[in-house]
């Protein structure tokens, strides 16, 4: 037991199991058998119905570029700007689409050009610019989508035309894929992509929930991190990725249960906005030197779909409740034709997928309930130089957060994907001025 | 009716299929311009077939051919569960059978003669030449015909044979007795160049000695092969490089059985065209009956 | 020969011609100069540049079509799958097939041109020239017009034209200057401004003398090796004067001392434009009619419509619009308008001639004292079929006995029957009383 | 029988009868660059030549190889079907109707007649000052023929005319948009015919009523939306046919179709170069869209805006503009991987043949068109 230590703690078991299937991800995307897209299929792989299709999105590339080669990551974000994409791009953009005009990847191999674009909806303008980098580079089928948006509680009468609008996008992205390559859609594998994905986002939530409402929490974010992506935005095989997260839900639940702290010493919890540098995760265990564990953000607790609280103060997911969220069409709906599939997956709100970022988008003092559902103390924001969507609204949610109490810190730099203009020694300086102001010194194991 | 522009005339029948014990039986007829066939299916196996030249009147012709198509078994046209009729004179069919367009018949034709891995079908037809590329499951990617005018068609061949007295049969074979193909005619415009071809037997004016019956057959077909690979071509050509034809080939109508066009069009894109057991004028007629219904 | 008449001697510039025409050919190198394509008419101001080498597609063709018919199959098939119609020239065809296909007649690979300078002129197909390699990959482009209104010359309406086309060739000259940092020099113009107007007044002197003696010193195929060198292929500006000089001191000789082209000169022919480039034998067929040919205004594109039957039925040069000799070219702009004389039609040339005088060919008939006509019907390149039957009834007004025979282009053998074409001149010279002077 | 149909039918009657009421000249016209209001303004009516379906048996003297709309209007001058215009004009565009417009003052020297040169380099600055130099040109000499001075007020008023009768063009053509639309493509292509012949003053008034009734029609049935694009057309016929299997021609990109109504008129204060820049800026044909290409994205742009399934290229033959413009048409409608059928039309529509291609390009375009497989909207 550390100093300070007032919990068990236990090497996570899942762990093995998330790096296994983060390299398999890795793989499908080098095999060259299929015809390799650039976007985003939403959370149900829609492209596995198809026999030889690969959709890949360029976050997951970009963290990891930036995540493990600073060097070719500096390198591809200079190919890019001397050919005139902005400085204000958002890193993961820089990293991954360097290597399109570079003609390699970062381990040297041949860039893996992509054959076609799918759209990437998202209220961040960077997602729905998406796509661009291969487009402007040469003539490929493309096709785009929008992420439909209005404010207020949701309108049925608002939401019919954008849900016809959203699905003769998506069906004209599947038909036109088959007439182009010629592969026919199985629409088996679709619906059955789409119970992977409900049966996921429970599993998820069950996780977000425990972490949520267990002190100390079972899971710190750095676990979560190697998580949150199985099935999301890197896909691997449906039923291992229901297997997986089943074993990391038993897993934390038998955590939460037992009392199995994620650290050992947490006497200060705290969350974020967005995520971290990826360049730099080794801030969580330095805070942890407080006894400071993280949460996470609404980002990094994605495929929850988000949580909210019920009256009674306990915690759910995002649509179980009216009047916010809208339940998606019952399990058991027919589903006779394609686009009966299609509209199914896009449920009854227009505004679906809820993602962290339209509920940033539509409730500014969201963060404050999510630090209350978290039981948070504080809260560590990055004001980011480039990258739109992740900057948007931050530092209001600041000032929100100060008014409701929580001890705030606030840091610059490019873009979790984009390690300039973060002063590594600064921060560190800074995190620990926070931790003292809140007369926490640091517990030396 | 002249006896040399005219493919002979052929009747089918499988020795060991009885059609009785067959759940579905279907029907299709290719009334085209040219020549006509007729071919009945059981369980979308080919049971009998026969093949006739069209002559004067669509309607006569396409009742002759399922006639002979069911001569000699106790099938009626009462027993066939579904129809199906294409080609030009596809509107005089007199049996209650559904129309569908050639390339639709000719795709799926194609790929039961020459099998899954076809993926250019070129119907070399009477009057058009459609190049048709497909996917693997038989879905239609791109098709590409004839500009407008018939040149170079069947049609053009079986006058060609008349003039010169050939059967349409030997034309073929007898053209590619040459070692290099001579200059072709100058035009496949069948009007100008049956004029042509003729004017290559008598004394020629820049060269030492006529040409031989041979190199004379050679110069046309070659013409007429040349016209044809620029149909071919069109299907997506790539943006610099020779023709290049997509997957393995097949050839389908009436000019697939004329190895002078077919040797050619092969040599000139490097391929080998696939075989089939089956006579290449009935992809039509196969296709509209496994389409039918 | 039998029933020579007259003394005959073979042509001492015939050598230096092959020479020129094969250096024209070997001096096209991608690696030292940047190629475009394009044309830049009479004064060869890429000569000014250090390494600009434009090259035309006319010349190319035409030699693509004479030398190698199975290439220049291949080559009209690549572009007919790739969308273009079969009523495109087929100069274009053979040439750009190349491109397409990626590499030349000889089999070397093919030398993409790196820009497009205008090839402007009232045929269609010239004006939409370099638009293969502008739609193959995105090269530096410019454009010019042929200026064009019919009816006698308008100086009101002519100055906004010269204007444009000064700006047009101005601008192309500053773009390749900006672009491919190469300086251009602007004295040097000077220089090849005089050449061009002195290659003019040389070719203006051989259609004179092919014109006004008989026999004919010079036959349209002897004139087909000159007439290019120093116009649509390009060699050394003081060799390219030097052999005019040398061409028109031979044939002056040879019309002083009656010296024939063809010995049996018996019938004086013309044609409307260029012949079938793969077919050029039929010259020689129609001699042992002692019918010889006087070319075209095509054929005399140099000295051009630039000679005119006078008011005492005298033939003499025409009387031309040029700026006066000792005109100050300060600026380049003032060397461009020079050059490109005050008349924006530029009426000399034989196209832009026939454009706005139909009558232009019973004219010539006339000054070259011919006895009848051979056209051609061409099914593609429209430039060189547009009013030609209506020439054919011109010509037949005028007292010509005329032929027409059909053919695809001058650059395309397809749809032209040879047997059937020997044969139609063959009834052509015996309904005019002629039979072959066997020899 | 649909109205306009009647009129395109009915034009030459209607010329005359026109003649009759004002008292005014009628100036035929062959290139889609002529700038119509200029004529207006001096009180004459603009008629487009277009042409009809016969063998081209007096023209065939005359012209060798000529497309076949050159070759037809040639034709009917020489049977006298023209006789009752009283001049002719030509703007520099493609050759074959040069030839027909040089070979009819050869056979006709009697015609009023005029060739305004219009650059095809139409981007540069000096293109601007030649065509208004042009433009000057030719109203002094409407102002010599007709012995009226043509004032501002005359242009500002033909003007005015002329853009009104774009704009209601444009109301009744977006009307294609719709899923469903109110017009078929046959009935829209023989209204812009019939604008093309008639009084614009007289034509705005029928659009206004056409424009009301379009309002009660019942739309049709959603069906497969085509493009038609290549040579210039003086008829309906492929739309019909089109429509008789079961498709709608929702957009073209002719010069007898939209690009003839496509830009208006933007006025200034020097007239002539508010004309002068409406025709240089329009949507170019082939011979002169020489310059960087728009006519390629133009295509893709009305494709797209239209929602269409698949394109028509019906190029006639010996037109060799079109013929040059394919590879880069093609090129574009390739890489987009949009279907595509290219055939050559001539003197007449054969009738069989086009069916036997149309039939089988639509079932391969069925299969992939979105909005008719798999779209709530339940279909023929």
């Amino acid at each position: 037991m550390s100093q300070g230590q007032r919990w068990k703690t236990r090497p996570l078991e899942f762990w093995a199991k998330a790096k296994e299937l983060r390299a398999d991800w890795q793989k499908s995307i080098e095999k060259q058998d299929k015809v390799v897209g650039q976007g985003n299929t939403g959370f149900a792989d829609w492209s596995a119905a198809f026999p030889a299709i690969t959709v890949i999105e360029d976050n997951p590339a970009g963290a990891m570029i930036s995540h493990k080669n600073p060097p070719f990551a500096r390198k591809s974000r200079l190919a890019c700007e001397i050919r005139g994409w902005g400085r204000e791009i958002c890193g993961y953009h820089n990293n991954c689409w360097g290597g399109q005009f570079l003609g390699c990847q970062d381990d040297g191999t041949p860039f893996p050009y992509r054959r076609f674009v799918v759209p990437f909806p998202c209220v961040c303008d960077s997602h729905g610019k998406r796509g661009q980098q291969c487009r402007d580079f040469e003539a490929m089928p493309q096709w785009m989508a929008d992420q439909c948006i209005y404010f207020g509680p949701r309108d049925a009468r608002r939401d019919e035309p954008m849900l016809e609008h959203k699905t003769w996008c998506q069906l004209k992205v599947v038909n036109d894929i088959e007439r182009i390559f010629g592969q026919p859609l199985d629409e088996e594998e679709y619906i059955r992509q789409l119970d992977t994905v409900s049966v996921v986002r429970a599993y998820a939530q069950e996780i977000s929930v425990l972490m949520a409402q267990t002190i100390p929490t079972p899971l710190s974010v750095k676990d979560l991190y190697s998580v949150y992506t199985i099935g999301g935005l890197t896909k691997v095989n449906p039923d291992d990725t229901i297997a997986f997260w089943k074993l990391v839900r038993d897993e934390v639940k038998w955590r939460a249960d037992n009392q199995i702290a994620a650290v050992g010493n947490e006497r200060f919890r705290w969350i974020e906005a967005h995520p971290p540098s990826w360049h730099m995760l080794k801030y969580y265990r330095y805070l942890e030197k407080f006894g400071a564990v993280c949460l996470g953000s609404q980002y990094s607790h994605m495929m929850s779909g988000g949580l909210q609280r019920r009256e009674d103060g306990t915690i759910s997911g995002n649509w179980e409740l009216e009047p916010k969220g809208t339940a998606p069409y019952p399990a058991d709906t027919p589903l006779a034709t394609r686009e009966d599939i299609v509209r199914y997956s896009f449920g009854p709100d227009a505004r679906y997928p809820y993602t962290f970022k339209i509920d940033e988008y539509l409730y500014p003092d969201k963060i404050v309930e999510f630090a209350g559902m978290m039981q948070a103390d504080g809260a560590l924001l990055g004001l980011w130089r480039c990258g739109v969507g992740c900057t948007m609204t931050r530092k209001e949610q600041a000032m929100r957060l100060r008014d409701a109490g929580y001890q705030v810190l606030l840091y610059e730099g490019s873009q979790p994907g984009d390690r300039t203009d973060l002063d590594e020694k600064q921060f560190f300086d800074r995190l620990d001025g926070w931790m003292e102001s809140l007369g926490l010194e640091r517990l030396e194991d | 009716m002249s006896k040399y522009g005219i493919w002979p005339e052929c009747v089918w029948r499988s020795p060991e299929m009885n059609w009785r014990a067959a759940r579905r039986i279907t029907a299709g007829i290719d009334a085209g311009t040219t020549s006509t066939q007729a071919a009945v299916l059981c369980d979308g196996a080919l049971f009998s077939y026969a093949s006739l030249a069209t002559g004067v009147d669509f309607n006569r012709s396409a009742t002759l051919a399922m006639e002979r198509a069911l001569e000699g078994t106790d099938m009626t046209v009462a027993d066939i569960h579904a129809m199906g009729r294409t080609g030009w004179g596809s509107a005089n069919v007199p049996f209650p059978a559904q129309h569908i367009d050639e390339v639709q018949c000719h795709a799926k034709g194609g790929r039961f003669l020459f099998g899954p891995e076809v993926h250019t079908v070129v119907d070399l037809g009477g009057q058009t030449c459609k190049a048709i590329r497909l996917f693997d499951w038989d879905r239609v990617r791109d098709i590409m015909m004839n500009d407008k005018c018939a040149t170079g068609m069947g049609r053009s061949i079986e006058r060609l044979c008349e003039l010169l007295e050939i059967p349409i049969t030997e034309i073929g074979p007898r053209s590619l007795e040459v070692q290099t193909d001579p200059e072709p005619v100058s035009t496949t415009c069948f009007a100008f160049a049956n004029t042509e071809t003729m004017g290559l037997f008598g004394r020629p004016e820049f060269r030492a000695e006529p040409l031989s019956e041979a190199e004379v057959y050679a110069s046309h077909l070659f013409a007429v092969a040349w016209r044809i690979l620029g149909t071919i071509g069109k299907l997506q050509p790539l943006d610099v490089g020779d023709i290049q034809v997509y997957g393995a080939l097949g050839f389908t109508g009436g000019l697939a059985k004329n190895p002078g066009i077919t040797r050619r069009i092969e040599r000139e894109l490097k391929v080998t065209a696939l075989e089939s057991r089956y006579d290449p004028m009935l992809a039509g007629a196969i296709g509209a009956a496994l389409l039918a219904g | 020969m039998k029933g020579q008449i007259w003394e005959t001697r073979p042509l001492e510039f015939w050598a230096k011609a092959k020479e020129l025409r094969a250096s024209w050919q070997n001096s096209i190198d991608a690696q030292k100069q940047v190629l475009g394509q394009g044309n830049i008419y009479f004064c060869d101001w890429q000569a000014a540049f250090p390494a600009i080498r434009i090259v035309e597609d006319n010349p190319n063709g035409a030699m693509i079509s004479n030398k190698s018919s199975s290439f220049a199959r291949k080559s009209r098939l690549a572009c007919e799958i790739r969308g273009w119609g079969r009523e495109i020239c087929g100069y274009h065809n053979n040439c750009w097939g190349e491109q397409f296909l990626g590499y030349q007649a000889n089999g070397e690979p093919f030398q993409y041109r790196e820009f497009v300078i205008p090839f402007p002129c009232v045929c269609d197909s010239h004006a939409k020239r370099g638009q293969q390699c502008r739609d193959f990959a995105p090269v530096p482009q410019w454009m010019d017009d042929q200026c064009m209104y019919l009816g006698e010359r308008d100086a009101a309406r002519e100055a906004p034209m010269l204007d444009h086309r000064t700006y047009c060739t101005l601008r192309e000259i500053n773009d390749l200057e900006r672009i491919f940092g190469q300086k251009f020099d602007d004295e040097k113009l000077h220089k090849l401004i005089e050449d061009h107007f002195l290659i003019e007044a040389y070719a203006r002197d051989i259609s004179y003398y092919m014109a006004t003696t008989i026999p004919t010193p010079l036959s349209v195929k002897d004139l087909y090796s000159v007439y290019t060198i120093g116009g649509l292929t390009k060699v050394d500006p003081d060799e390219t004067v030097k052999f005019w000089k040398m061409v028109r001191d031979e044939v002056k000789w040879r019309a002083e001392n009656h010296i024939a082209a063809v010995g049996n000169e018996r019938f004086r022919w013309i044609e409307a434009h260029p012949p079938s480039w793969h077919f050029l034998k039929y010259y020689r067929y129609m001699e042992k009619y002692g019918a010889v040919c006087l070319g075209s205004q095509y054929t005399h594109m140099e000295g051009g419509a630039q000679l005119e039957k006078k008011a005492d039925g005298s033939i003499d040069r025409r009387d031309r619009l040029f700026y006066p000799k000792d005109t100050p070219l300060e600026t380049r702009e003032d060397a461009v308008r020079f050059f490109k004389t005050p008349d924006a039609r530029e009426v000399k040339h034989f196209k832009i001639d026939e454009y706005i005088r139909p009558k232009a060919i019973q004219e010539f008939a006339e000054i070259m004292q011919a006895d009848g006509a051979v056209l051609g019907l061409w099914r593609c390149g429209v430039g060189c079929t547009m009013t030609r039957k209506e020439q054919a009834m011109l010509l037949r007004e005028s007292g010509l006995s005329v032929l027409e025979y059909e053919g695809s282009q001058p650059g395309d053998r397809t749809d032209l029957d040879e047997k059937r074409f020997l044969d139609q001149l063959d009834a052509w010279m015996e309904s005019l009383g002629l039979r072959k002077l066997e020899d | 029988m649909d109205q306009f149909k009647q009129l395109v039918e009915n034009r030459h009657a209607y010329a005359q009868s026109w003649k009759a009421r004002t008292g005014g000249k009628v100036l035929g016209w062959y290139e889609p660059y002529f700038p119509e209001e200029l004529a207006y303004a001096a009180g004459i009516l603009p008629v487009r030549l277009l042409a009809r379906h016969e063998p081209d048996d007096r023209s065939e003297k005359w012209m060798y190889a000529a497309c076949y709309p050159a070759r037809d209007i040639l034709n009917q001058f020489l049977k006298g079907r023209y006789d009752y215009l009283d001049g002719m004009v030509t703007v520099e565009g493609c050759q074959w109707m040069y030839h027909a417009f040089e070979s009819t003052l050869r056979s006709r020297p009697e015609f009023w007649n005029h060739y305004l040169f219009l650059p095809d380099y139409t981007d540069a600055p000096t293109s601007k000052t030649v065509l208004r130099s042009e433009l000057q040109v030719f109203q002094e000499k409407l102002e010599a023929w007709t012995g009226r001075t043509v004032t501002d007020a005359d242009l500002d008023w033909a003007i005015e005319v002329y853009n009104k009768n774009r704009l209601l063009l444009r109301q009744i053509y977006e009307l294609r948009r719709a899923q469903e639309p109110v017009i078929l493509g046959s009935e829209m292509m023989h209204l812009i015919l019939a604008d093309q012949v008639m009084d614009k003053a007289e034509m705005n008034e029928i659009l206004e009523r056409f424009l009301e009734e379009l309002e009660q029609r019942t739309p049709h049935r959603d069906c497969i939306r085509l493009m038609l694009i290549g040579s210039e057309t003086s008829d309906a016929a492929l739309e019909e046919m089109a429509e008789s299997l079961g498709a709608n021609v929702v957009v073209d990109e002719l010069d007898t179709g939209s690009s003839y109504f496509w830009n208006n008129v933007l006025p200034q204060k020097d007239r002539l170069m508010a004309l002068a820049l409406r025709y240089l800026g329009r949507p170019h044909n082939p011979i002169k869209d020489n310059n960087w290409r728009r006519r390629p994205q133009h295509i893709f742009e009305l494709y797209e805006d239209f929602s269409a399934d698949g394109v028509i290229i019906a190029k006639q033959i010996y037109c060799h503009l079109h013929g040059t413009d394919n590879y880069a048409v093609w090129k574009l409608l390739r890489e987009r991987n949009i279907p595509y059928l290219f055939f050559e039309r001539d003197t007449t529509l054969p009738e069989e043949e086009t069916r036997l291609r149309l039939e089988s390009f639509l079932t391969v375009v069925r299969q992939g068109a979105t909005h008719v497989c798999g779209w709530h909207k339940t279909l023929a």
